[in-house]
Order: structure tokens, then C-alpha cells, then sequence
């Protein structure tokens, strides 16, 4: 059964009386100018129905509550309910982010130790919690590097060297922060081409934005000397946190040389992915960089009666690239961050990187053993790893999408595809540490299954999904006959039935 | 080892199908120099119920407060079913809608809130979202250089009463692309519309009209309008949600009406939370659409023909253009779109209307009582939803006090605007009843020792 | 996809490790012999693994947040989600029952207002909240109506009289209370016969159970006289408050010359059906049963300083027939109830029972125009009514349970079917007040469609449902060979693969 | 009007189908005399908003103490995941199960739960729950009356240390019934083995023996099985549940097991919640199936051969047996099995074990702590998860004094068993920690007025 739009489910005087005002309050002291003629075109619906349309349209989603959900790069780990349940408690949830500092002790105490723990986890010294999603925290990154240049009176350093397989964040940060983008390549190993950054690293060089491991899922061996051109040059390095969950505990960005890092809260530390959000990006900085920190940033005073913790801002940071946030950025992700880590304590954040590893390999060498064809087969898998199936398209016709599509109708989720965009016909595979070797074998078993399927009758693996709500959707279409709100579609009619 | 289902058959079964003798084996490309064995600043991991503890006493070390601040942040009514639908499992745990087939849940949600926005705003098109009011607004300021018809305009005019930590946040954004903000002069708490002439020809490539003002005023929205459009400008509005549904809206501004409308969601459906997270709304005209940054669902059809929703016009996100991007933003703020999609469906126009006329006959009502309290006095221009008075004394001391009495009194304009003097931004929901508007009073009352009929 | 028991997606030492004491305490101090030597069968699984099994479960079920519900006599309105928040708020929900009154004064004086309330709603002037489902509020009257005869030396009064159409919790009831069922038939026109009631009435009638309206849907007309008959014979009348949702701010019990009335909070006050329970079946009584009340309840005494609230118990009513519960009843339930009550307000009762008959009557006059039966055509409807397909069946071997099938399959949970057992091949439809016009339509021509399919392809019909987890279920497989527990079918493979 | 979401439109084009005016028409059949138009007592509706805020304060007037009281209902750590799912709108607002292929979630998870339980007290059937641990028991007792091999027999055995309001309630169930619970002699806090002799050769059903008592302390549990066999008698057992991950379950007592196992599931992941909803269990033997009361849920097959689940024995129900059905229980406690099933799958074997291990070290603890202040002397049989302190002086007045302080300090056993003078039933969950325990001693003794080193 297909869900019709809420629009579509209303009846004009249609609502839901006790969600509102029982007497409307004049307004005539306002100028009638000002007064809206026609009312929004917002729906005219029972709160019963709001709640069945909204329970059947959260039933058509995959998630991680509901399927193996292994999209590469993002990190789609259990997100625990003790996460979500305190931080929506009431003393954190009522409270006006303008509150004075006396009133939000117990909250600043919680990020004070999130901002503590961060840097122990990245062996960094300063740590701003504002950044609201991981390319927030690229922003910081390369806006601090810049200010940083800048106070050295270095203002000829505007490029930044990003490698090609990097995330398609980093070169819109950097162009962004008014930079030029130099990519480089990566050698056939899956390491940075050493020789090409040695090539490009100058007096024009800002810095370099690297992702270790990086998204093709191999550890970057050479970051020692990645790290010693791109400093010998005079240049800094910026760490893309994305894929922290494969060295958490095993290895610290500061010890192998970056100057900043970036977390994606939602992606290492489990803050709910959400539909697309809401993250955090938060940014770990060593001391060269700790001035230009984005603010405000949580201080805390130690006085005879204890800690006094307070915002640290424009008087206290006043060389900081300034603020990213209407407040103070994600509050609420920070919350669930901080219940999360915990929960792991240091022990546990050791085994999180352990388990995503095991994991990744175990599921590898099984596609491998099955046929399949490992970009980087001689390599260890991080936290994550790449099948390439190059070969079976040629031979099929049946493409990484065709298999995306045939896994869902299998019930999972499909790993990222297309990306990086250097390996032909991708699947980048992230399982994370929190699923259980049989959904792995599982897994296994369903891609062993469709490509059998794609070499004995293409067609099939080319007709799926046949299961879902809907089939294959025309994209095309969509692009080109715009239908971006329901009220549009009155006008032209055809655009897409009601 | 909380969130690890191995057991120990389990990882000796696997290390062995690897062909590695333990886990720390797969970590052996990492040049032994890097590796750590523990991370000493991290303590050892607690129990849920000790975390329960620990979180509960934090919280309750939050007091309580009466709210009467505004500033950005608003304490309105958030119907139960909201929260209790947005955190199911399916909403919670979902990413990005890349696989269409997999996520129409998200998919039909996010094209129904792409229509309130734009319906709310008097615009047509509206992006998924972006991380909260005031990065809304820098990339409103970036959208409006990539969609100026003058290349080179790179000035944007910003009224002098506008929320000033969004003009500091939209400056730190756009400062790597030479992209400058220019304060307009005000007289009598709005834009000087004689003023406008001081600027001659400077190319300008937009005007951002807040709506209402930092001060709860209301700017001169026609003639800046079409002031704006007669230069070849586009117009930005920067608006409170609750106030379009009593207000007209920017699409209904001046003879053309405002081509961009950006603002603070919070306030449909979001709680305070301390600070975040909110969420950004972004509207605009079509004909704008392909400068529109973040994410955009568009309604298509599948094979057999069945209406279905997918993620369009890709090619301007970060994961295909990469540097050309429009923006660098790639995960948003999904969870709160969701709940201000259920927010919107519950109050509907009529009830979102009843809100905000609720809204302006409280604050109508406490400025009246504060005024009454000697010394004070109220503003004369008309405003909605938050209003400036004026204290004969400092007023951070005053706001102390009250916080101490557990009322937050309001906003100190006073840091911000010193040409406004000794002046307080109040505010009052409509869940602010007589009685806290007395209790408000009486405690003013009892700060400035001045005393007051009951 | 089959969703797998939750035994068989374990693991031999799997655990959430968080959920319990990181380190095991000993117990050497107890008796080895006391010492559990096997552990019991529990699931061995991960968080994760919780989360995803009963997330999946619940996706399965038809629930009244997905599906309209019209289950006729258990009144499926929607339950709003205000009333599960705020009962669940902490300073609910982590009290102790036995802690001291004066802790517990807000507690306490919502249960007192609920009392007050429901008096006003059925017009009695004593409540007691402790019965924690219909079935225990009809013991409860029962009983009082024995104590009271009892108490008057009436000792032989041991026969309570029940219509045929009585729901089967009323004679399994009396027969508790250790009292003879005297069945009574309804005549033609649906109301109860009344020559066979003055006829069984007399010196052994300890008092009537009545449903009021009926379960056939229709108003009781001849109610005076019948209390008239009960009392004249020295009889209570006891009122089975399961269709309240039909008169609520309409009728009062106590003027019908009611004695005693259950309320099912569950159904007229949208307390959550919970997949079978809790409910709450609170009894309301005149002056006569007032001192048999169960207990405890809540008084209030007005001091200088305000209200003082406090339970009433043994001291304080010494006739009372004594405890339900092992402290007060089903709080929760109570709270949610008080929530709604104060939602609707005086006039919103009166909206509940104005369109609660508005929905019925509209959807029996639209099923009668297509050509079905309803049991009573002369008769308005109440809240629910009855359609008989004995004419379907007869022409197509296409039955009552065909329809409540075929009707899964179209997205609507089917009615209440074969109850009352008086009519033939009978559909109890209860829309409740909270489905809009729009449910109603569709409902019927469901039917409609579904009818004219029996005609055109019975077997058809009869093969549904096709679009759920499961087709139709072997009935008698179940009672004969007993599979009630995962760990019997170790024993018994045959019965059920795993 | 909340929840009606008919328009004045919708109404009329209603009630033109019926064929009346206006609603009121509808109600007709109704003697006007009867008719009324309002309901005086019933104040008038408020917004959600209003309700929000009366229940949030009447909630803040309950004032947090530290629980050191069990005697039925114990504050265990419930996790985060339990409520999240339970109260999804598709098992919160889903009815009984009667539509099998619409119900295959909560009809899986009850058989999920009936398996947790009968292998939990080591018995072989569980229906799907009573309305909570006091109706249990009085079911148990009609179960074994039904089920007792003499059909005279309608006695039945119950130690004088059981819960005192479960006897009330059961006493006032059976009533009807003409069935007689008979107290057994106690001598040092458990039954006397030797005064069973009294009983000479009166007939009984069964007997029932809690696990652990009252007291916190051990009942001769395998010499009352065998002894109750002997005599045919059945046995019931009335557990703690948690005890039973720890503990010897009924199914292995004596030579040939307890016949029946019954108990408050409260602890199992339900919230103290003032007094409820809590639930029942009740498990058995195979033999005793058909006199098992309340639903039972079966595994089959469907007309494919594929695996599902459906009610099943229906014929002993209300709704087919009416006056012959085993018991008129129709709706009972299901949300709270729900909620239950989740709380065992998350502990699981071991887990639930640690907790009944916590909980018995922490009241040793906690024992030995209060004992430690002048004048109180410890029990001297073991005990598990509660114990009998006794005071030197009464025990009501000192547990008020607590109470002021913040401290549920227990049970009062003096009313109930006067002949264990002022004795005070304590108990410490898993979630008492040391310095909870330290806290209590130091207000104890400061109530005692009996200096204690630190
Ligand atoms: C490698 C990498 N870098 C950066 C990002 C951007 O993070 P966010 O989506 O939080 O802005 C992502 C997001 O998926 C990513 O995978
Ligand atoms: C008419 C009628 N009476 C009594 C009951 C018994 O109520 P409960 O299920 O709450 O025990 C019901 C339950 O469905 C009913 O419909």
C-alpha cells in the first residue's frame, strides 16, 4: 500500500484542537499590511492521522534498527538508547543555551570531559566541540591552518593538496575556505603517491587533507613521510576523522604528525545518523594550532569550592577563526557522545577499532575466497574495504548498482558505491564492530547468491528491488521535471500524479 | 565490552578463517612507532545504570528556570507524539537516503517538509536543511554571489538590528571568499531608508532583511525590497517560522517579493536542548534552484510507474562537484526535520497561526506589566513575539538577580547596541501564562526595589 | 523475510555487558544447595541484536498508530501520545508504591480527580480505581452485590441473571463469585426479553449483569423497566461499562437505576490496548454498595494548609470486599486516563459519544445502501453495530472469517467476528470517533469489493490473507500438538521446525 | 474537540447520509428521561500544553528518596532500549492477538516470553501473564484446586512469612469459591517442619511456598515438595523471578519438582511506577495445561508449511467457555510482557544472574552496615536480596524520621508479625552503591541518636 502525501490525507478545518491555542489571541495592534492574506499550505489533518502517516512512512525505511547496514565510510554502528534517553532528560532538554553559567554546571561538566576525553583519544592538546558535522570540522581545519599562516604573515600558502580518493567534502572545504585544491593521486597500492606530494609541496602549500586509513580502506604506511613533506615545506596536516573507528585506541593523529583532526561524532562515537544528520565535526588541534580553535570552547576554573566550568569566547580566544553556530553547535549529539564514551571507556574504544578490523577482514577474505575481487587484496582491511567487481560487469553486464539494488530486495542495506571513485564498479564495505559474525556470513551468502543470479539471468538482477515500496525511480526524470513540493505539482499537473 | 557480539568461539573462528593469530596482528601496517596499547586520558567504561546516575545528577543540577529569553531560542509547546515518533528505530538509525527503494520513509518526509518551507515562506523551492539559523544565513549570503546577476558583486548589506552572532558566524564563513557584509544605518530601532542613498552605486549582490528584527521590529520589507530589486539585488529574508504563519510572507514582499528566505528552525518543534541541535531552513524562487546548497528530494516515478521520491539535482553537492560544489555540507540536520515535519502537520496553518498571535498577546501583556514597574519604559514602534525595554539602570545586574529569583529575564542588548542604552530584549512564548507574567513583575519589582501594586 | 526467534540468533556466551554489574559478585555465603546448577534458557544475544529483533517484531502487528482498528467492544480510538509522556514522567514513575502519603501528594491527587470525575460520568457517588481490568471491575461488582446482600442476612440470593449476548468475562465472573448464571435470551428487536427476565427474577436473584448498550450495538430501551423488575425482586443491577464510549455525557448509569458500573479505562478513556493489556476496569457505585467497595482508595482531607490526600484502607472501610492488587491496581493506566479525561473536558465527553454514533450510524447506513445486513436496520446504531453476511455465506460458502481476512489484506484490521455468538456470521464494527469520514469510506468499499469477489471467485476470498508474514494458520495443529515454549521443540522436533 | 477529526462539512455530509438532523437525533432510542446534556463534575478541557504543565508539577511534588524498600516491588536498573521499543505505536496500541496473520510480532514475542519464564522457574507451560504477582497467587490457588487429584480437596497450605496483602487479595478471590488457606506454623522466620504433623490427614490441594519469603529467608523448600507429594498434594511456588537466575528453580525441588510457579514480574524491567502496571506469571506443568488461566500462545505451521504462531486452548477462555472457562480474565498485562521479554534478552542467563548476585551482596552489605549501629542485630538464617534487622526501638516512628530524610528505609514487619517485635524488612538492589548504604547508616544512627564512627 502506498502512503499518500499528509497534503492529500487533509480536509480543509481539519485539526488538531488541543495542540494549539483554544482561542485564537487578536492581533489587530499589528499593521494589517502586515498580516498574511492567504494561509500557509500546510496540512489540515487529525493528530491521528499525523501519527499513522508518520508510523507507516518511518515502517519504509532501511536503518540500522532494522537491517545490516554496512555503507561504507559512514560508520552505521548500533547507536545505544541509553545515548538518546539522557540526553533528552529534562534538565538538559528545558534548558535556554543563554542561560547564565551557573545554571548549566552539570551540562558544561559533561562536555568539559568530552572535550577531555577527545583529546586522549587523538593524543591532541586542544579540542573545539561547535563544529556541527564532519565538514564543519573540515572547515575549521583549513580555516585554522589559513589563520595560522596568516598570524605568521605567510599569506602566499593557498593551496591545499588533497588526495583523489579523499571525500567529496574535503575539496568543497577547501575551495571554500578560498583555497586552491591540488589533487594528487594514489599509487596502485593504495598509498598516497609519495613522489606526486613530493612534487607539489611548496611555499604555496597550506596544507594537505589526508584520511588515515584512507577510503580506500588501507592504512596510509607512509604518513611519517607524507607528514615530513608537507612540514618540511611548511605546510600543515589535516586529519579527516571519518574513519577513526579502525585505529581508536591503536594509533594517535598526533603521533603520526597532524597538526588537526576532525571526529564525525555521528560516525565513530554512534550519535544517531538520523535520516542525514543531525552530526558533529568536532576539531582536536596540537598547541601550534590551539589559538585560532573555533569558539566558544568549555574552560573550567578549579576554585576552593570545586570546578566552576564556564564558555571560554572572543575575550579568552581572541585570535579563534571566530563562531560556527548560532549557540554552541550540537548540543544534544555531544550529550550522546559523551554517554557512548562512557559506556566504552578506554578498554572498550580499544576493542571498537579490534572488532570493526576483525570484522572488515573476516568479510574479505570470505568475498575473496568466494570469487570476489578485493581492490587491495595483498593489503589488511581497515575498519572498511573495497570489492571491485570490474570483472563481472564485463562478463554480466550486471553492474555495482545492479548488485546495491539486488541486496536490498535480500534485506541489506548496500554497502557505499561509486566511491572512491578511482576503483571501477565499487562497493565500499564498512560492517562496524557491533554486528555479529552471522549477519556477516549472511551477507556473504547474499552477494555469493546474486552473483550467481547475474552470470545465469542478468536481466533478473537488473530488474530488482522487487520488494520495496517502490522499484528502480527515474532520476532522470526527476532532475528534469522538477517536483520539489506538493503544491507545485497543482500547477503542472503532469509532473507526477497525486 | 559493551556493543560487541564476539564471542570468543566467534573471533577464534574468524582470526583463524583470516589467517591471523590475534586481532592486533591486523594492525601490523601500521608502522610500530604509531602504535599505542590504551588511551590513559580515557576512564574505564561504566555500566548503563552508572551512566544513568551520573547523567541524572548532572541534569538535575540544571535549575529550573521561568524563560522569558528569546534571542534565537524559543520555549514553545512541542506536542508529545512528536519526539515519540521522530526517535523510532527507522527515523533514528537511517542515513542519508542514497538508495531511494530503501528509504522512502525519509524521502516522502523530506519533500513534504520541502513544501511547508516553501509554502510557509511564499517561495518554491526549499533544500533538506542546513545546520541551524545562522549558517542558514551565511550560505543564504554565499547562494546570493553564485545567483547575483552582477559577477562581480560581492557585497552583501545587513540591517544594523540583525541577530549579531549570525552576522559573526556568516562572517567567519564566507571570510575565505572575500564576500563582505555591510552594515546598513538604523534610526528608531530599523533600517534608515534615507539612509540607503549613503551607499551610491557600490555593487551589492543581495540585502538580508531580518523578519522580525533582533529587537522584535518590524523592517521596512516593501521598500527595502524593492529598493533592493531595483539595483538588480536579490533579497534575503531572515525569519522567525511561527511569524509567517500571522505575517505576510517573504514571497509577498514588495512588487516581486524576496527571491531567498532563510532562518532558525527551532522553534517548530525543537527543544531548547541547551543549545542545539537546531536545524537551518532555506527557501528560494526556481529560478535560484541550481544554486540551492545541501540536499533537494524531488518526486519521479519507478519502472511500473508508481510515484516515488529520490534525492535530485545531485550534481551540485560536494560528493559529485567536489571543489565546485555549491556547498560543502553533506550531513545535515535530518532527525529535526523530522520532528518539525510532524510539528507542522500537527498545528497546521490555524493552529501555527494560534501560536503565534498566542505569542505576541503574552509578550504584548508582560510588556505592559514590566512597564507598569517604575522607570521602565516600553517601545513605541510595533513588534511580534519580542519587544526592547528600557531599565534606568545596568541591566546585567538586574538579569542576575533574576536568574538567581529562577527567571531568566531576558536578552542584554545593551553589549551589542550601546546606542540603545540600558536596554532588555524580553520575549514571551505562548506557554507564558498571566500568572508567570506576575511573577516576573513582581520579582523586577523587588530587584529595582521599587515597589508595585499586586 | 521470517524474523528468527530471538533464542535461535544466540550465541553460547554472548551478552550486553553494559545491561548488567560489570564484575560477579560472590555468593558463597548461601547454601550450595540453593545454588542454581543449570542456567535458564535465556537469550544469548547482543544489544544490537535486541533492538533489531523487536523492532522487526513490532513491524509486523496491525496496531491502531497503523491501521484502522474497528474491533468491535474493545473501542480502538486513537491513543494520544500526551498521555503515555506524562505518566511516564520520573517523579511518576521511579516512586515506590509503599513510600509515605507525603511524598506522594501529586500522585495522589490526580487519582483523586480521576475519582471525582468518573462519578460525574456515571453519576454514582462512590469509585474505587484498583480493579486493573474489566473482568476484575465485574468481580468487583459482583462481589459488592453478594457482601451486600450478605450484610443483610440475604445469604440465599445466589443467581446473577446475563443475557445470551453478555460478554463471556460476565458469566465467568458469577460463576467466581460462586453465584449460578441464569442466561437470559434477547428478543428479535435486539433488546433483552423482557417477560423471560420477570420471569427468572425472585428471592435467589442476587442481581443482573447488563451491558448498556448492548453488544448487539443497540440501545437497552426497556432499561427502566427492567431495573425496575431486578430491584422489585430484591436484586442488584450491574452495568458492564465496556460501551460507555456510546452514552458518554449522554446517560448517566446511575439514573438507568444502575447499582454498580465497571468503567474499562482501556476502551472509553484511550488508555493503550498494549497487545492484550494493562487495562483498568474502576468500579463506580450509588450510596448502597458505597461501604463494599474494594480498596484502597483516595480521600482527601481539607486542613488549613490545603488538601491532604491519603489512601482509604482496611481502617477506614471495614465492609470493603477487600484487595485486588498487591498495592493499588494498574497506576499507569490511571494516570493515562486522568491525562485524556482533562484533555476532553466536559464537552469533549459529549463530542466522544456524538461522533462515536455519528461514525457508526454513517458506515451501517453505507454498508445497508451496498446491500449488506445489519442485524438491527430498524434500530439507530450505538457506537457499534452488527452486520450478519448468514445471506453471503449461504450463496458463495464465503464467511464471516473470509472477510475479517480478505479485509488484512486491504490494510484494514477486521471487526469483531462470531460475537455476539447470537447472530450468524456476524462482523461487530466499532469505528470510534477518531476516524475520519475519509477511513469510513474506504472500509466500506473494501467490503463492497470484497463481496463481490466472493461472487465472482469464493476460493479467492477464501485464500487470504496473501500479503502478510503469514497465510492462514493451522488451528488445531496448535492445540494438538503443544508447542508453547522454544525449548520443547528440542524435544519434539516434529512439532515445528525452528 | 481534540480527536475528532470530523469538519462541519464532513458532519453534514454524514448526517445527510443517515438521514438525520444533527447528532443529537442519533441518540433517540434513548428515554428522554434518561437524557442528560452535561456532566457538571467534569472541569473543562485544556490544551496538552496545560496538561504538560499540571502533571510536570503535581510529578516535582513527589520527592525523590534513596529506596532501601522492597516487600513486592524492587527498583532494579531498567535499560534504555526496554521503553524505547515497547512503547512503538505497533505494540503500544495493538489489541489481544485474535487476527493471528495481523499479530505475528506480539504473538512471537509472547511465545518468546513463555518460553523465557517456564525456563526460568525450570516448568514447562507459561500463559502469556495475570494482572501482577497478588492475582497470580490467587490464580495458582484455583488452578491447584481444579487441578488436585482428591476433587474435595479445597485447602490450601500457605506458610505464615508470604507476602500479607498477596493472602488478602487471594482470600478475597477465592471467597467465592469456598476455598480455605490454611497458615502453617513457623518457627525461627520459616515453616516448621514438625508442626506439619498437626495437620493430621485433613485434605488439601496444595501448598504454596515462597521463594524467597517474606523475611528474605529460605523455606525447607525440599521437604515441603516431597512432603505435599506424598500427601498428593500440588505444590505452588511464588518466586522472585531475579532470584531464579541465581537459585534452584521450582522445577527442581524435592524429588518430582513444584507443580506450578507463580510471582510478581515487576522486577523484570519494570518501572516502580507508584504501584503499576506491573504483571503476573504463572508456569506449570505440562500435565496441568488445560487448567492453566489466561491466554496461551502456540507455534504452527500455515497453509504454505511456514512457521507463525496463533492463540491456542481457547476453549478453556471467557469469550468460549464463559461460565466454565478456567478463569474471566480477558485482557491482562501485555505491554508489560512486552517490556519484559526485551529486559530478559538484554540480560540474558548471565546477566540476570550478576543482578540477583549484586543484589544479595549489596543487602549483605547493607546488613552488616546497619547492624553495625548500637542496639540493631542482624538475622542469622541466610537470606537473599531482603533480611529482618531488628531495632531497639519501634519501627515506624524511626522510618518517618528517615522518610524526612530522604530514605526509604524499609518494610514495618510489627503490624503483620507482631511476633518478631520491631523488625524492619531491608532491602539494596544492585543499584545501591556503598556510599548509599554509608548515607543510610549515618541518618540511621543520627535517627537512633547513636554516634557511629565514620
Ligand atoms: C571520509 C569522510 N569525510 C568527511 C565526511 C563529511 O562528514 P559529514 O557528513 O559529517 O559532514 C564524510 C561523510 O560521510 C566522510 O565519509
Ligand atoms: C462488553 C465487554 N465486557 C467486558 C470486557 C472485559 O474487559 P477486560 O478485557 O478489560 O477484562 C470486554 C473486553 O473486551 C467487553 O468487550
Amino acid at each position: 500500500m502506498r502512503e499518500p502525501l499528509i497534503f492529500d490525507q487533509g480536509r480543509p478545518g481539519r485539526r488538531a484542537p488541543s495542540q494549539a491555542p483554544a482561542v485564537a489571541a487578536g492581533t489587530d495592534d499589528l499593521p494589517a499590511a502586515l498580516i498574511r492574506r492567504t494561509p500557509p499550505p500546510l496540512p489540515e489533518v487529525s493528530e491521528l492521522q499525523v501519527v499513522r502517516h508518520f508510523t507507516r512512512l518511518s515502517q519504509l525505511n532501511f536503518s540500522i534498527d532494522t537491517h545490516f547496514y554496512p555503507l561504507g565510510s559512514c560508520t552505521m554502528k548500533y547507536n545505544p538508547r541509553a545515548a538518546n534517553k539522557l540526553a533528552m532528560l529534562p534538565g538538559f532538554l528545558d534548558r535556554h543555551p543563554l542561560e547564565p553559567e551557573a545554571h548549566a554546571q552539570g551540562f558544561l561538566e559533561c562536555l568539559f570531559d568530552l572535550q577531555e576525553m577527545l583529546k586522549a583519544a587523538t593524543g591532541m592538546t586542544g579540542v573545539s566541540l561547535t563544529p556541527m558535522a564532519g565538514a564543519q570540522g573540515e572547515f575549521s581545519g583549513v580555516a585554522m591552518i589559513r589563520a595560522y599562516h596568516q598570524a605568521r604573515g605567510d599569506t602566499a600558502r593557498d593551496q591545499i593538496i588533497v588526495p583523489d580518493a579523499a571525500h567529496g567534502t574535503n575539496p568543497a572545504t577547501a575551495t571554500m575556505c578560498g583555497c586552491d585544491v591540488v589533487e594528487i593521486p594514489t599509487g596502485p597500492d593504495g598509498d598516497v603517491d609519495l613522489a606526486a606530494l613530493r612534487q607539489v609541496v611548496g611555499p604555496r602549500t597550506a596544507g594537505m587533507m589526508l584520511t588515515n586509513p584512507s577510503t580506500l580502506g588501507v592504512f596510509e604506511r607512509q604518513i611519517a613521510e607524507i607528514a615530513e613533506a608537507v612540514h618540511g615545506a611548511g605546510g600543515l596536516l589535516y586529519y579527516d576523522g571519518a574513519n577513526l573507528n579502525a585505529i581508536l585506541g591503536r594509533a594517535l593523529p598526533a603521533a603520526m604528525g597532524f597538526d588537526v583532526v576532525h571526529i564525525n561524532l555521528h560516525k565513530t562515537f554512534s550519535t544517531p545518523h538520523g535520516g542525514g544528520g543531525p552530526g558533529a565535526g568536532i576539531v582536536a588541534v596540537n598547541d601550534r594550532l590551539e589559538p585560532f580553535l573555533p569558539i566558544p570552547i568549555v574552560g573550567r576554573r578549579d576554585g576552593a569550592a570545586g570546578h566552576a566550568y564556564r564558555w571560554l569566547a572572543e575575550a579568552e580566544r581572541p585570535q579563534s577563526i571566530g563562531r560556527l553556530s548560532g549557540f554552541m553547535g550540537n548540543a544534544g549529539v555531544l550529550l550522546r557522545a559523551y554517554v557512548y564514551m562512557r559506556l566504552l571507556g578506554a578498554e572498550g574504544m580499544r576493542r571498537v577499532s579490534g572488532y570493526a578490523t576483525l570484522n572488515a577482514n573476516y568479510l574479505m577474505k570470505r568475498l575473496a575466497a568466494a570469487g570476489f575481487t578485493p581492490a587491495f587484496s595483498q593489503r589488511r582491511a581497515s575498519h572498511e574495504f573495497i570489492i571491485s567487481l570490474k570483472d563481472v560487469t564485463r562478463d554480466t553486464g550486471v553492474s555495482a548498482l545492479d548488485f546495491a539494488k539486488a541486496l536490498l530486495d535480500k534485506g541489506f542495506h548496500a554497502p557505499t558505491t561509486y566511491f572512491p571513485m578511482l576503483v571501477p564498479e565499487c562497493l565500499l564495505i564498512e560492517p562496524t564492530e557491533s554486528e555479529a559474525r552471522q549477519e556477516l556470513d549472511a551477507f556473504a551468502q547474499a552477494l555469493i547468491e546474486i552473483r550467481d543470479l547475474a552470470f545465469k539471468d542478468a536481466a533478473e538482477v537488473k530488474s530488482a528491488p522487487r520488494t520495496l515500496p517502490v522499484r528502480r525511480l527515474d532520476d532522470v526524470r526527476a532532475a528534469k521535471q522538477l517536483d520539489l513540493t506538493w503544491q507545485s505539482r497543482a500547477d503542472s499537473p503532469a509532473v507526477s500524479p497525486r | 565490552m559493551p556493543f560487541i557480539p564476539h564471542t570468543t568461539d566467534d573471533t577464534a573462528a574468524m582470526l583463524g578463517a583470516i589467517g591471523a593469530r590475534t586481532i592486533d596482528e591486523l594492525f601490523d601496517e601500521i608502522p610500530p612507532a604509531l602504535r599505542v596499547v590504551g588511551l590513559p586520558g580515557v576512564p574505564v567504561g561504566l555500566s548503563e545504570a552508572a551512566v544513568t546516575r551520573l547523567m541524572r545528577e548532572r541534569a538535575a543540577r540544571n535549575r529550573a528556570t521561568l524563560c522569558f529569553l528569546g534571542a534565537g531560542a524559543y520555549e514553545h509547546h512541542i506536542p508529545a507524539a512528536v519526539w515519540e515518533i521522530a526517535t523510532r528505530g527507522e527515523f533514528y538509525s537511517a542515513y542519508t537516503p542514497y538508495q531511494a527503494e530503501a528509504s522512502q520513509g525519509t524521502l516522502q518526509l523530506i519533500y513534504e517538509y520541502q513544501s511547508m518551507l516553501a509554502g510557509l515562506t511564499g517561495l518554491e523551492v526549499s533544500n533538506a536543511s542546513l545546520y541551524d539559523g545562522a549558517t542558514a544565513f551565511a550560505e543564504a549570503c554565499l547562494m546570493a554571489v553564485r545567483g547575483a546577476r552582477q559577477a562581480r558583486a560581492r557585497r552583501i548589506a545587513v540591517p544594523r538590528y540583525m541577530n549579531p552572532v549570525w552576522l559573526k558566524v556568516a562572517r567567519t564563513l564566507v571570510a575565505g571568499q572575500n564576500i563582505e557584509l555591510v552594515e546598513l544605518t538604523a534610526t528608531a530601532g530599523r533600517t534608515d531608508l534615507e539612509a540607503l542613498a549613503d551607499l551610491g552605486d557600490q555593487d551589492f549582490a543581495a540585502i538580508c532583511i531580518p523578519y522580525p528584527n533582533f529587537l522584535g521590529g518590524f523592517e521596512p520589507i516593501d521598500e527595502l525590497t524593492n529598493w533592493a530589486h531595483a539595483r538588480g539585488m536579490l533579497v534575503i529574508a531572515a525569519c522567525n517560522p511561527t511569524a509567517l504563519a500571522l505575517l505576510r510572507p517573504p514571497g509577498e514582499w514588495g512588487e516581486k517579493g524576496a527571491d531567498i528566505a532563510c532562518g532558525e528552525g527551532q522553534p517548530l518543534g525543537i527543544p531548547l536542548s541547551s543549545g542545539g541541535p537546531y536545524f537551518g531552513f532555506l527557501t528560494c524562487r526556481k529560478a535560484l534552484v541550481r544554486q540551492m546548497p545541501g540536499r533537494l528530494v524531488g518526486g519521479t516515478l519507478d519502472v511500473d510507474g508508481r510515484p516515488g521520491f529520490t534525492l535530485t539535482l545531485q550534481a551540485r553537492e560536494q560528493h559529485i562537484r567536489r571543489s565546485k560544489a555549491t556547498s560543502n555540507i553533506c550531513t545535515n540536520q535530518g532527525l529535526m526535520v523530522t520532528a518539525a515535519t510532524i510539528y507542522l502537520s500537527l498545528l497546521g496553518s490555524e493552529g501555527l497561526r494560534r501560536v503565534a498571535a498566542q505569542c505576541h498577546a503574552n509578550t504584548l501583556e508582560l510588556v505592559r506589566a514590566l512597564a507598569s514597574v517604575g522607570g521602565i519604559t516600553a517601545p513605541s514602534a510595533p513588534f511580534f513575539h519580542e519587544a526592547v525595554l528600557t531599565l534606568p539602570w545596568p541591566v546585567a545586574p538586574v538579569l542576575q538577580q533574576l536568574a538567581a529569583a529562577g527567571i531568566l529575564g531576558g536578552y542584554d542588548l545593551s553589549a551589542d547596541f550601546p546606542e540603545l542604552g540600558s536596554a532588555l530584549l524580553v520575549c514571551a512564548t505562548e506557554l507564558r501564562t498571566t500568572e508567570d507574567i506576575a511573577v516576573y513583575r513582581r520579582a523586577l519589582a523587588g530587584v529595582l526595589g521599587v515597589a508595585v501594586a499586586a
